[in-house]
């Protein structure tokens, strides 16, 4: 027997390797064009994938509200019919939700958070790009439904059993859009899970030297307790929507009252899980608003550990509230007065953010730019939305608002004043970084004050038609019942908001093509994503692994520049002595396994399953190719003049 | 370098005992799932037997992590970052028992077994 | 990494912030959002428990305590062998950590096969997926802990034909690789066949010579067929060469080992909760 | 100069609110279901629960948004100079600010937490000194309607009153409420009574409330139940003791009967009776006016009622098979899958609560039930009963045939034999 021995990897071995490799693990090289969009592993270019694709769902969930509000309008309206209305605010919240803000979450956390940190990717690069695919994956199957005869998924994005049972999904056969549903929020779940996953990975194990966890930048911790709330909550709508799909496929009755099941439990998962959701949707938005308010402030965040901190209780507290959707379920006394309780217990925490961003103001320099409005903009929104949570949670008084549109106006104070603001003051923020452009200071403000007055037109006097009692999820509602006004205020506001919007996207679309180019830290930043030597980064990020020495390390580089150009000269000097920078390789099979995914997905929700096999074949496929073709990687070098050479193929030392 | 290399040494030393640590381990794991198949037929009181079960299940269950999963050897933070995750579900599963325990929540299905059983009980009293 | 070319410290990667290897956090990651995805199951189990279903089936009349200790204990034996691969490979014994994994294996299939043969007895016994809600939740939690078994099971072959990965490149190694493996469980499958031919016959005439022999006789494809794989084996097993797999892989074993011990404390909860619970 | 948005914007949004909020808000909160005009105890601990959230998260919005403003006014940068003025002390928080304000947030919540529990208790079940005055019925759900069947109320040979989508309860008397489903999740919503509560498969819940004093209120399904969910509405008609005796009195009778005359008089239609558009509104001024009166009225049978037509309509009834889903006690009708129609015409509400009961609604309702209602069951079939169309069984698609087919004529005399139902 011989002995087993670690090989030793030497240059020459690589070389001869490379050339035995069958030709299906080949690594793609394009820097440029399709394929490297394709193959990318590149956290830059996932993140902007996930940020075109959310603002595109962005406008087509818009595009579906505006539906709802131009139906909404008069009373009696026959603009649409109830069927397709009832598929428009289904698909309009889980294309929202799952589509928009995730995903634009997603791309800040792709894109700013390695930079934040001083690493040159996340853990995984190539499980990064699957998590995108496998979401395009998901998108789709979601959405398919439109072009069936089926129609769009219709149960509400909270989809009750029974409800989405095969009896009552659909007055008539041929319900694949239930399914579909089903399907695809599977699907969307793999893929943030893994994405998570990765994330969490590369904020604990990734960070520069120096960098200490009480240093993060407050955005990365917000990621990181994200990607917590993902894989924490994500487990229970997976086991809701199996045993749904049990149900539906194969005979079973978890949710079938004629088999004993009980409806009550899906509501239970569902919001095990859909709570901490929508403070997945909101923590993302208070990191990026920490960033923001001390940037334009020129002062650090007031009460950094009580911040991040006040984030963490946030995040756990969310998963022993989610019964405060359920008030009227009739769970008994104890069962909501605890539910009560610890809903209310939330807004301390919340609070605490709240009083630390006016602390971080306060004293301060507040230059009033663009992205400073929105943030301030979410301060006031989100503060309001919360209060509305606030009366939420008495439960007596819930029992009024459930279910009305008082529900509907807190959600969207949350929402769009809470995540949709933040995530635009974002967007303004890091746009000079990632394309090297910076927005009009003039037409930013005139789309933030038409958003800001559109928005709160259409959504405040909601809060007048559910305490007037009307009930959200109607498609018609009569002229004499006193909310034909309201309802007609809110459809004008809508309009207004969507025109915000699209000035927006026009200027944003604008800027990229014709803006005024800016060279670098243009808001005299103070984290280390600013520090980048080129806008856009480079590929590499940073030409040297930056070493931290305080919170706000760009801020310090900035005040102590000698000292920190000498340190780097030298982490330079030893990186170039290991080789130079270590970079991962670009491969198809993240797309192969999310494409067989796909298909797989498509034809198991059709019931075809032999296509099914086949999809999970081609899934197969897609891993073994993965698990075979090796992490790869290749080395760049850095030159006294900041020029950069190596590349894939060049260089065939590193494994 | 040194300083990494005595910790090498020390786990290194650790794993030679480990052959030997893992098989009583995983006889002591035998022997308590033993213990508790002869636990349910024993005519002990009904709490104790399912205190037991517990226990003993928890018992087995931190070995497993702890000395297969090497809990016990790795750094404090696999540990932390296992127990949010084992805490949370724990703390879900027990208030989903709660919920489900209460009496607002017992179905209409489970009403009639339970009204059946409650008259064939007044019938045997009879 | 090239630098520490030495003995590797299995339990700090230097690369790292926290010295914890990003593949080994991962999968603590993973397995803490699995304790929230099998919660969920178990939860839902046992609310139907709870609150049984009229005229559902009586559990007690189906279950059968000495197969679950059997295959209870079995999976708590893989656990131990996938303990010991892990150890094997940090130190660098391949030949070693080969035979842990393949033990493993062996255990898991058996840890399949009595599930396969609980549920088709229990179908037989008119238990089935939708027959009453304790067969739905029944099945579909223990279905879902054989998934993540035969995921398992999956992983640890590939682990394995990978650990012949030969250190000189030109070599074509995969074929065999996986010929070895093939021989090992057709092995494995036809030996329980055999026994359990054996074992039928025994029961009905006692266990004579005769019988044995009779019951060989049931099972001549699988007799012949576990002789050649054996032989199969054994050429196979003389030949090998050096290999591209060592204690730089442990970290791969490591995080597989942890995949297979958090699916033997989910069964642990399950023997628990699912099982012996219902006997009181 | 240049032109500055910011402030001008400013102005003229607080302008505009300041305008808009008092000129809507009197009219924007006192609709049929208001919350805030409420009509029981239940309702009302509801309300005092929600005040309390109100004065309290305002008076926190108050402070903190006017730190709010003020911080951002004051130390605004005015002018480039400013941003580039040397920076501000990079001060890094003050713990006791920080304790003082959690201690006061929770201070706050406790202000709620303390109504909140009380509200959760009184509003789960009768008190207990009331409970054995209170009147128990159950509501059941299905799509699009509501049945009520009143346990204490039991006719001979015939199980216990059941009606359809109005309840009628005593006034000033607790009522408890039994809450059921025939198939998916119903929500059962009184907005001047009471919060909703729930109608769930496999769940017993209920609920109690109060009518303070007799009245006609709206109510509405609350839980997203399907197509029609929108148009799934109810009412509930509180009545003053005696007269609630009198009503369960009638209604424990069976049908009422219409001898037709000796000498049939010419058929003619009394309104108009054109198709109306989908979703067309199905109520008068008058009607809203006083409901109350309204109701009254239709306690009484018509005046210029049509006797033969009313016979030829109980013929048409059982012709035309609406016997296989509705039941008319006394009368012909058998079936359990849909409205009892017994009274009916002592109700105000066609299809439940849809459309007021007048003869041109009721015409509409049974010619084109689904213009009304889209995918009502009595248009579909419902329980293996076909409806209005045929459904192909293996599909489960319409077949494109009619299984009920009217003409005008039946139709009106199906109007009038159900609104002789008293
Ligand atoms: C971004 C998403 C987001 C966020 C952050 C929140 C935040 C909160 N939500 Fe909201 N909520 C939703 C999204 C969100 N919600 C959605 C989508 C639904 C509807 C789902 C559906 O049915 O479709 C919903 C529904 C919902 C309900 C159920 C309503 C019903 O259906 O009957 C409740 C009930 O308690 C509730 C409560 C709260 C509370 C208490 C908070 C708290 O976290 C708010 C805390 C913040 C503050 C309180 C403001 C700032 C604090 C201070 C200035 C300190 C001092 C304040 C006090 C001491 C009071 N929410
Ligand atoms: C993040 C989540 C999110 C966001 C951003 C929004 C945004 C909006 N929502 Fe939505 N909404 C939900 C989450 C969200 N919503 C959820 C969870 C529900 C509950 C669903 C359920 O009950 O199941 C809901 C339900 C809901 C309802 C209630 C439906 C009902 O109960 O019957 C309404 C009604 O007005 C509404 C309106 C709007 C409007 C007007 C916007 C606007 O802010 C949209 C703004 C965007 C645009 C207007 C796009 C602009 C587009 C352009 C400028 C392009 C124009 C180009 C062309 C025309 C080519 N939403
Ligand atoms: C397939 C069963 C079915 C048949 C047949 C049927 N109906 Fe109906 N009917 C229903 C259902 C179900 C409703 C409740 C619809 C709703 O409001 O969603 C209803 C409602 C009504 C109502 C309104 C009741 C109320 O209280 O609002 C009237 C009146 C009525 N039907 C009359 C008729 C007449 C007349 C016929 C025969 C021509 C008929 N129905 C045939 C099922 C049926
Ligand atoms: Cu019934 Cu909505
Ligand atoms: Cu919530």
């Amino acid at each position: 027997m011989a002995t087993a021995t670690t090989a030793a990897y030497s240059p020459a071995d690589a070389k001869s390797r490379a050339s035995h490799r069958p030709w299906f693990f080949t690594r793609p090289v394009a820097k440029t064009g399709l394929v490297s969009w394709l193959t990318t592993v590149d956290h830059k270019k996932i993140g902007l994938l996930y940020g075109i694709t959310a603002l595109f769902f962005f406008l087509v969930g818009g595009i579906e509200a505006l539906l709802i509000r131009v139906q909404l309008a008069v009373p009696n309206n026959t603009f649409i019919s109830h069927q397709f209305y009832n598929e428009l605010f289904t698909m309009h919240a889980t294309t929202m939700i799952f589509l928009a803000v995730m995903p634009l979450s997603a791309a800040f956390f792709n894109y700013m958070m390695p930079l934040q940190i001083g690493a040159r990717d996340v853990a995984f690069p190539r499980l990064n790009g699957f998590a995108f695919w496998v979401f395009i994956a998901g998108a789709i199957v979601l959405n398919v439904g439109w072009f069936t005869a089926a129609g769009a998924p219709d149960v509400g994005w909270f989809g009750y059993a029974p409800l989405t049972s095969n009896a009552y999904s659909q007055q008539f056969a041929g319900d694949v859009s239930t399914d579909l549903w089903i399907m695809g929020l599977q699907i969307l779940g793999v893929s943030s899970v893994i994405g998570s996953l990765n994330f969490i990975v590369t904020i604990i194990n990734m960070r520069a030297p120096g960098l200490t966890m009480m240093r993060l930048p407050v955005f990365t911790w917000m990621t990181l307790f994200t990607a917590f709330l993902i894989i924490l909550s994500f487990p229970a709508i997976t086991i809701a929507l199996v045993e749904l799909m049990m149900d539906r496929s194969f005979g079973t009755g978890f949710f079938e009252v004629a088999k004993g099941g009980m409806p009550i439990l899906w509501q239970h998962l569902f919001w095990i899980f859909g709570h901490p959701e929508v403070y997945i949707l909101i923590l993302p938005a208070m990191g990026i608003v920490s960033e923001i308010l001390p940037t334009f402030s020129r002062k650090p965040l007031f009460g950094y550990p009580i911040v991040v901190f006040s984030g963490a209780v946030i995040g756990f507290l969310g998963f022993g509230v989610w019964s405060h959707h359920m008030f009227t379920t009739g769970m008994g006394t104890m069962a909501t007065a605890a539910f009560s309780l610890a809903t209310m217990a939330i807004a301390v925490p919340t609070g605490v953010k709240i009083f630390n961003w006016v602390g971080t103001l306060w004293g301060g320099h507040i230059m009033t730019r663009t992205p400073m409005m929105f943030a301030l903009g979410f301060i006031w929104m989100f503060m309001m939305g919360g209060f509305s949570g606030v009366m939420h949670s008495a439960a007596p008084a819930d029992a009024q608002q459930q279910d009305s549109y008082f529900v509907v106006a807190h959600f969207h104070y949350v929402l769009i004043g809470g995540s949709i603001f933040a995530l635009l003051a974002g967007i303004h923020f890091w746009f000079p970084l990632i394309f090297g452009r910076i927005v009009s200071e003039f037409w930013g403000k005139l789309s933030f004050w038409v958003i800001f007055v559109g928005f709160n037109v259409t959504f405040f006097p909601m809060h007048f038609l559910g305490l007037n009692g009307m009930p959200r999820r109607t498609a018609v509602y009569d002229g004499n019942m006193g909310w034909n006004s309201a309802n007609l205020v809110a459809t004008i506001g809508a309009f207004i908001l969507a025109i915000g919007i699209g000035i927006y996207f026009a200027v944003m679309i604008y800027t990229y093509f014709k803006g005024k180019k800016a060279a670098g830290d243009v808001w005299d930043a103070r984290t280390l994503e600013w520090s980048v030597p080129t806008t856009p980064p480079p590929e590499h990020n940073f030409h040297v692994t930056p070493t931290v020495h305080a919170r706000d390390a760009f801020w310090y580089e900035k005040t102590h520049a000698k000292e920190i150009a000498a340190e780097k000269a030298k982490t330079a000097a030893e990186t170039e002595s290991h080789g130079g920078i270590h970079m991962p390789s670009q491969s198809w099979f993240p797309l192969v396994t999310a494409v067989g995914m796909l298909i797989g997905g498509l034809f198991f929700a059709h019931h075809y399953f032999p296509g099914a096999i086949a999809g999970g074949v081609i899934l197969l496929i897609g891993v073994l190719g993965w698990a075979f073709e090796g992490p790869g990687g290749y080395h760049l070098h850095i030159h006294k003049d900041g020029s950069v050479t190596g590349g894939e193929g060049q260089d065939e030392s590193a494994h | 370098m040194s300083a990494h290399a005595a910790t090498t040494q020390d786990h290194a030393h650790q794993d030679d005992g480990k052959f030997h640590l893992f098989v009583q381990i995983a006889m002591i794991l035998a022997v308590i799932t033993g213990v508790e198949i002869v636990l349910i037929y024993l005519p002990l009181a009904k709490w104790f037997i399912v205190t037991s079960l517990v226990l003993l299940s928890v018992v087995k269950f931190l070995m497993v992590i702890f000395w297969f999963m090497h809990l016990k050897f790795d750094k404090a933070f696999c540990t932390i970052l296992f127990f949010i995750g084992l805490v949370l579900a724990g703390g879900t599963v027990g208030a989903l028992m709660a919920i489900f325990s209460a009496k607002d929540s017992v179905p209409l299905t489970a009403q009639t077994i339970y009204a059946e059983r409650a008259a064939e009980a007044a019938a045997n009293a009879q | 990494m090239s630098a520490h070319a030495g003995t590797i410290d299995h339990h700090h990667d230097h690369t790292t912030t926290t010295g914890i290897p990003n593949k080994k956090l991962f999968m603590w990651a993973f397995l803490a959002s699995d304790c929230m995805f099998f919660g969920a199951l178990i939860s839902t189990h046992v609310i139907y428990r709870l609150h049984p279903t009229p005229d559902g089936a009586d559990p007690l009349k189906i279950f059968s305590l000495e197969l679950t200790s059997f295959s209870t204990f079995i999976l708590l034996m893989s656990s131990l062998l996938m303990a010991l691969a892990v150890g094997a490979c940090q130190k660098g014994k391949v030949e070693a950590t080969r035979k842990m994994i393949l033990g493993t294996i062996f255990f898991g299939l058996i840890f399949l096969g009595c599930q396969v043969y609980e549920f088709t007895h229990f179908v037989h016994l008119g238990l089935t997926l939708n027959s009453d809600m304790f067969g739905a939740t029944f099945y579909t939690l223990t279905g879902t802990h054989g998934v993540h078994v035969a995921i398992g099971v999956l992983w640890l072959v590939f682990m394995y034909i990978r650990t012949f990965k030969p250190a000189d490149v030109s070599k074509a190694w995969v074929g065999r690789a996986c010929l070895q493996f093939a021989a090992f469980a057709v092995a494995t499958v036809t030996i329980m066949i055999i026994m359990l031919a054996v074992t039928h016959v025994g029961n009905e005439q006692g266990y004579t010579l005769a019988a044995i022999g009779a019951g060989l006789q049931h099972s001549l494809i699988s007799c012949i067929a576990f002789v050649a794989s054996c032989a199969t084996l054994i050429a196979l097993g003389r030949s090998s060469w050096a290999v591209d797999f060592g204690e730089a892989n442990a970290v791969d074993v490591e995080g597989m080992g942890l995949y297979w011990h958090f699916v033997d404390i989910v069964w642990i909860v399950i023997f628990t909760v699912v099982y012996l619970l219902e006997y009181l | 100069m240049r032109f500055s948005l910011v402030p001008t914007l400013r102005r003229a949004t607080t302008l505009l609110a300041v305008a808009l909020i008092p000129l809507f808000t009197a009219g924007w909160l006192s609709g049929p279901q208001s919350t805030f005009d409420v009509k029981g105890p239940v309702a009302k601990s509801q309300l005092d629960v929600f005040y309390v959230t109100v004065w309290v998260t305002m008076a926190i919005f108050v402070v903190v948004a006017a730190v709010l403003a003020y911080a951002t006014i004051k130390f605004k940068a005015r002018k480039t100079d400013d941003e580039h003025a040397p920076v501000p002390p990079q001060g890094h928080g003050n713990p006791l600010v920080e304790l003082g304000l959690i201690a006061a947030s929770i201070a706050a919540l406790v202000i709620i937490a303390v109504p909140t529990l009380k509200a959760i208790w009184y509003t789960y079940d009768v008190p207990e000194e009331q409970r054995a005055n209170a009147y128990e019925v159950t509501a059941r759900g299905l799509q699009w309607w509501f049945q009520f069947e009143y346990p204490s109320e039991q006719i001979d040979g015939s199980g216990q009153l059941i009606t359809g989508n109005e309840l009628v309860i005593p006034a000033g008397r607790p009522v408890r409420i039994n809450l059921r489903t025939s198939d998916v999740i119903h929500s059962f919503w009184v907005p001047k009574l009471g919060g909703k509560v729930d109608m769930i498969p496999n769940r017993g819940n209920h609920m109690w409330l109060q009518a303070d004093e007799p009245g006609y209120f709206w109510g509405q399904c609350a839980e997203y139940c399907g197509e029609s969910h929108a148009v799934m509405r109810f009412r509930v008609i509180a009545l003053a003791e005696d007269d609630f005796a009198a009503w369960v009195e009638n209604q424990k009778k069976s049908a009422r009967t219409v001898q037709p005359s000796a000498s049939p008089k010419a058929e003619f239609a009394s309104y108009d009776m054109t198709r109306k558009p989908r979703n067309a509104p199905g109520y008068t001024a008058d009607f809203d006016a006083d409901p109350m009166a309204a109701w009254v009225n239709f306690q009484f049978p018509d005046k210029d009622e049509n006797a033969d037509l009313v016979a030829k309509g109980r013929a048409l009834f059982k012709e035309k098979n609406c016997i296989t889903c509705h039941s008319v006690r006394g009368h012909e009708g058998v079936g359990v899958n849909a409205p009892d129609l017994t009274h009916f015409g002592s109700r105000t509400t066609v299809a439940a609560g849809l459309l007021e009961n007048s003869k041109e609604n009721l015409h509409r309702w049974l010619m084109y039930p689904n213009d009304v209602k889209p995918g009502n069951k009595m248009w579909v079939g419902v329980n293996g009963m076909a409806g209005y169309i045929d459904i192909d069984p293996a599909t489960k698609r319409p077949t494109g045939t009619r299984h009920i087919e009217l003409n005008d004529t039946e139709s009106r005399a199906l109007v009038e034999y159900l609104h002789s139902l008293k």
